[in-house]
């Protein structure tokens, strides 16, 4: 038992925390603005910067083109970038591309891969439906076996990125006379083909996401990932994958962070008055509570060992957490802290009452809070099914 | 004891709740919200309805009706999300109504029929309601920032607070008059709100220091209002959606965890609605105390975001999408809880007095 | 729509206090704590009183022997009764003797109503068994027809005030073959009879409560309520009595009161710490909300409209409240907060610390809190079973 | 960052949980709970196994081990909710070996042994950790009061806080001592408490004004340690017995509402199991401040009478019955919230430093 971080990880930390300084201009902050997430010039240079260091890949395999470092050092890289919400990989890195080193053919891998590494490829993931949210297993896009390929027809909803990306990795029912968990593959469809219809949707917080329709869209055999109709176990490991640090401490963290400054730079009596204090003490306590949780996941994972229930927990905790931290943090603030981002007296740019409004996402996203806890009672208790 | 609302008082409400479903849709509210401009329209039909002179005597053309029936008019109006400034004019109404004196019954009039609209301007700077610089001088002239206004620009008038010669008061003031500017903000709402500045604007003193606490509390009350119907439309939407969205096999409304995430909001919804009409009803003679509005809005400011939050837990991804409905109250809901006091704010108006006895009858 | 009390309620409500004034001394509630809530000779002399107020039957129809008062009245009698923890019948008054008049025959009636009225008969219920709680239904003691009557074996649980009452009301299955909510037969067993054995149980909280044996315990046929196999809705009638005033808050807002009358006197530093008033002023709020659903469930009943979820809501609200009071009084009393009734030194005699203690049982008590949210949803909502 | 016991610690968690489980039934608790008094069997016994020195150095027969060390041994004492004066001990075992100078290797060896039993006396009056008006006179004679004093009677000694001519202390004095008197409290926890009154009793200075933070740090750290044991124990308890007992037709494990009632436990427990770790391993090397021993505190305070509460809900009637062993960890678990600062304490402390970013890796 030690408690404490190596100086490696802390210098890593370090180091990561110089090059977000070095590239989080105002300029880089401001594109961002304006293109709502997705990349622009500057954006496009930060993601090279960001490749050359390599951390993309750190915690890989070296057989699979990695460094094979200890997957703390993607904790402490995610909750470093988190915190100043840097943009650090997305799913075509930590999803995609190793589903696509482990899983997919060598023609894949030397088709996806290297695009991938130099930027030139993204991946919108394609697995939410308008009836199939929660439930994943229950898709209904199919594909029909044609010559040479298949033929996709269906609709998916939460695409993100998509109209921004070269490809969707699309879980599609292959198989229509298979078990509901059987009978799915994952094609990797370009966005370009004929057939793909791309529809923004607004969301409440402003973040874009994107319905996608799939009209005889043709994907030649050798875009679907082997083995077919074994989809389910991708799609279940890919997702694996993201959590060693999936639900940070340090972006709730901020929250904090941001009120108090404001706080002292604009209200110093309210961050005088003792009830005021003991809010913020109270979130101080609930936050330690978080990254205990946080922590003890993370290492779980950099094991090696699997706690489904773990990252469960750390997961609904940091979820639930953040709408408890932005909207008391807006109450305190009173009016200011309803101003949103598109007002230039916002505090800190609305971060605080944009995360309140983000907050039910992850409530729900990457398998909601219910399902969450019964795999905490299930899995880790050991509680009847 | 007897919390339902009368024969007449449920007849306004589903006039008005059926006139609203069926002529305004949702995509109009959209309308106006994303421009962030007041639906003229809908206040010029509320006038022909009648509806805008509801708690004003009968004798300038209102309806003679008390603050319950106010409640009822701003209730539903936030029920339906739409973007006038229902409960703004209704407080300015009734406190005009109140310290009547013969100068008042043409503007009186003129709200009844839309063409004044007047709202109070009453928070400054920081978040602090007891606040106030304005000043208005010996000759009557208005001096004073006002921020967070709600509609300044949609209506005729401002009902200001301000320190006058004779002390603290409501003042009158033209939205036209020259040295009125604006500044919009962009808030959690999306309804129009700004800074207002006022430079040597003509004032009539319309009523003293007393009324200014009448203001707030009433001004609160009617907030809290508009919560209670973010939260009702919030619960109802949810069992809309659960009812008939199937996940695994079953409705999710079938899930013991849904319904008992529903059940939760459901004791927010009841507890509110009892809540909020008994202080109307008891505001309306007097029986009521700042003390009890405060705590009625700390109530319900912090029921809202856990009941709009658990609607949307329950709603997934379609409850975030702006094509679905249930995000304007949401946001509608979390902007009139940091209105008029905040839950913080309202708590420590309780904190001052504890050592009286709760209520339990 | 008018919020206001009419004077005559308040009238009563004072009346009521008035009694209780009188009764409430030193020597009772010493008594009280002596004999832990059995009838000792100054309870019974306050019962004598209460009786001969009528008020045990105020709001029963003239033609079952009552007053035919407003349900309304029987509201102010509890809440007020409960503010001062004082005695007003029990479930002999508010369940057995109604479904008696109810349901029984004749000469049930004639055997039992009089006795009950003049204190000479007490009864205990027995409806639970050690693995029939909330799921009442599957209740496991049965009858057998013998000559004459019924031979009953079986066990009950939380059959309370057992060793002090002169007979249990016991839930019996007299069909083994119907299905589960049938076959249930109500049965009148005096505590006496041969092969009943009453086994004490001590609570966490210090209330006594009992198990109940029955091994070949014979019951005549005239001790058997009408109709046979029908006990299940004479059962459920019977819970629908106690529910005007099943969740009051006036002994909730006791703990309150009581917690700021010692930080009066014996902390005020405490009183004056903007925090400790913060909380308070949150303690107000919740006090409300739960009176408000109190409320707005006693006007339904006494207007004899049936709206199970408002009974739900009342019981869930106040039964988590007492809880959430009771644990902060004790956190912002300190240590003093901790002392137990048998210390002279506790505040209130332990009462808000006991109140901890027995906050539990409300929230399983009388159908769990979980079961009472799906009726909320179901009955009150509407949502799909 | 390695949060998980050693093989050496882990081996002293089995041992001890083995032993107490085979050598303690609940029922010998229950004997000693009721006559409030230790059990003076199980002090010896735990003599014998070498438990009493874990963290004393081996120059006195100690065990040389650490604050972990101690802590597991507070832990597992808990688990089983023995009566005796684990925590109490641990404390002033630490605070004097850590202040040792020759004359203290007497005690020390006596604490190993187990036939000295100090144990610290500090609250006084109120609930007020900084009051200290104990005084000890220029002859080293100790005046005052303190309350709530754990097995303030089973004690050889008491580590008083008290106020000398160097200031601010810890001094030692002998329970037998002619001046020392108790009054026994009887508090929601069941275990031995008192009020102690020191008149004129020798009393001999270990440790100066630095060493009394320390001690409350420690304390309440351990406290916090018992917490978490009682916090575990209840959730087992009630996984158990949610598995086997059924309604409506299956276990109750298998509703969803039990279900996520046991995942809210769970959550309390394994959040709380890393932060009093946590706090152990820092405490051992001076990296913990004493807002991170009322952080801890504060978390687990508020939480055990959750996870407790939960654990009734689950058990319906079954767990509030005395016959069964549930009720153990909500008495003893409520106590230890209050004892050593309660989450409201605690947090007045956290909130004089809101200012510093927080913690996130």
């Amino acid at each position: 038992m030690d408690y404490r971080w190596p100086d490696e990880y802390l210098a890593f930390r370090d180091e990561v925390e110089s090059f977000i300084h070095e590239w989080r201009t105002p300029e880089l902050l401001a594109e961002q603005r304006e293109l709502e997430g997705a990349p622009g010039p500057l954006s496009r240079k930060y993601y090279e910067a960001l490749q050359k260091k390599g951390w993309m890949r750190m915690c890989w395999a070296k057989e699979m083109g990695g460094d094979g470092r200890d997957p703390l050092y993607q904790f402490i890289l995610v909750e470093t970038m988190e915190y100043w919400r840097m943009p650090y990989g997305n799913l075509t890195f930590t999803s995609v591309a190793p589903s696509i080193a482990q899983y997919g053919t060598e023609g894949q891998k030397a088709a996806y891969l290297p695009g991938i590494w130099n930027g030139e490829l993204t991946f919108a993931i394609g697995y939410s439906e308008p009836n199939a949210g929660t439930d994943l297993a229950s898709l209904r896009t199919k594909g029909e076996k044609v010559d040479g390929g298949w033929k996709v027809n269906g609709q998916k909803i939460w695409t993100s990125l998509a109209a921004h990306s070269t490809h969707i990795w699309l879980a599609t029912r292959t198989d229509p006379d298979a078990k509901k968990h059987q009978g799915i593959s994952v094609l990797i469809v370009k966005t370009d083909s004929p057939g793909v219809t791309i529809r923004p949707l607004q969301t409440v917080s402003g973040l874009k996401t994107y319905e996608t329709f799939y009209d005889d869209v043709f994907v030649p055999d050798e875009d679907v990932l082997p083995p077919l109709h074994g989809g389910w176990s991708i799609i279940m490991h890919a997702l694996n994958h993201e959590r060693v640090g999936l639900s940070p401490t340090s972006n709730l963290a901020r929250n904090y962070d941001v009120l108090v400054e404001y706080l002292q730079k604009n209200a110093p009596h309210k961050l005088a008055d003792p009830v005021v204090r003991n809010r913020l003490a109270e979130l101080r306590v609930e936050l330690q509570r978080h990254r205990a949780l946080a922590i003890r996941n993370a290492v779980t994972i950099a094991r090696g060992a699997i706690k489904p229930g773990e990252a469960s927990m750390a997961k609904i905790s940091g979820s639930e957490l953040r709408y408890r931290i932005t909207t008391l943090a807006m109450d305190i603030a009173g009016r200011a802290g309803g101003l949103a981002r598109d007002d230039a007296r916002s505090i800190e740019g609305g971060l605080i009452q944009n995360n309140y409004l983000a907050s039910p996402i992850l409530r729900f996203g990457g398998g909601t809070n219910e399902v969450q806890r019964s795999i905490i009672a299930t899995r880790h208790l050991g509680m009847t099914r | 004891m007897n919390p339902d609302l009368s024969e007449t008082q449920s007849l306004l409400q589903t006039t008005m709740r059926q006139y609203l479903e069926t002529e305004i849709p949702f995509d109009r509210v959209r309308e106006h919200e994303e421009k962030r401009v007041a639906d003229a329209e809908l206040w010029k039909a509320m006038a022909g309805q009648g509806w805008l002179g509801i708690p004003l005597p009968e004798t300038v053309g209102g309806g003679g009706a008390g603050l319950v029936e106010a409640g009822i008019f701003v209730h539903e109006l936030a029920r339906r999300a739409v973007v006038v400034p229902g409960a703004e004019v209704m407080t300015a109404a009734v406190m005009l109504a109140r310290h009547a004196d013969g100068d008042e019954s043409e503007i009186l009039a003129a709200l009844v029929d839309g063409n004044a609209i007047v709202v109070p301007a009453h928070l400054e700077a920081a978040d602090d309601l007891e606040k106030v610089d304005a000043a208005v001088d010996a000759e009557g002239r208005l001096a004073g920032a006002k921020h967070y206004v709600d509609y300044a620009d949609f209506a005729t008038h401002h009902l200001v607070t301000a320190r006058g010669t004779e002390g603290l008061g409501l003042y009158l003031v033209e939205r036209s008059a020259p040295g009125v500017s604006t500044e919009a903000l962009r808030s959690t709402g999306r309804t129009p709100q700004a800074i207002v500045t006022y430079r040597d604007v003509p004032a009539r003193r319309v009523a003293g220091e007393a009324a200014v606490g009448q203001l707030i509390d009433l001004a609160r009350t009617f907030a809290s209002t508009q919560i209670l119907a973010c939260m009702e439309v919030s619960l109802e939407q949810t069992v809309a959606y659960t009812n008939v969205r199937v996940q695994f096999g079953q409705p999710l409304a079938a899930f013991q965890a849904v319904q008992h995430h529903a059940a939760n909001m459901c004791m927010h919804v009841e507890s509110s609605r009892f809540l909020v009409y008994e202080l109307l009803d008891a505001l309306e003679d007097g029986r009521a105390s700042s003390d009890d509005a405060a705590l009625v809005k700390a109530s319900l400011s912090r029921a809202v975001p856990e009941v709009t939050m658990l609607g949307h837990q329950l709603h997934g991804g379609q409850g975030l999408i702006e094509e679905n409905d249930l995000y304007f109250f949401t946001i509608r809901g979390k902007d009139r809880a940091l209105a008029w006091g905040s839950a913080e704010e309202c708590l420590a108006i309780l904190a001052r007095d504890v050592e009286t006895p709760p209520r339990w009858l």
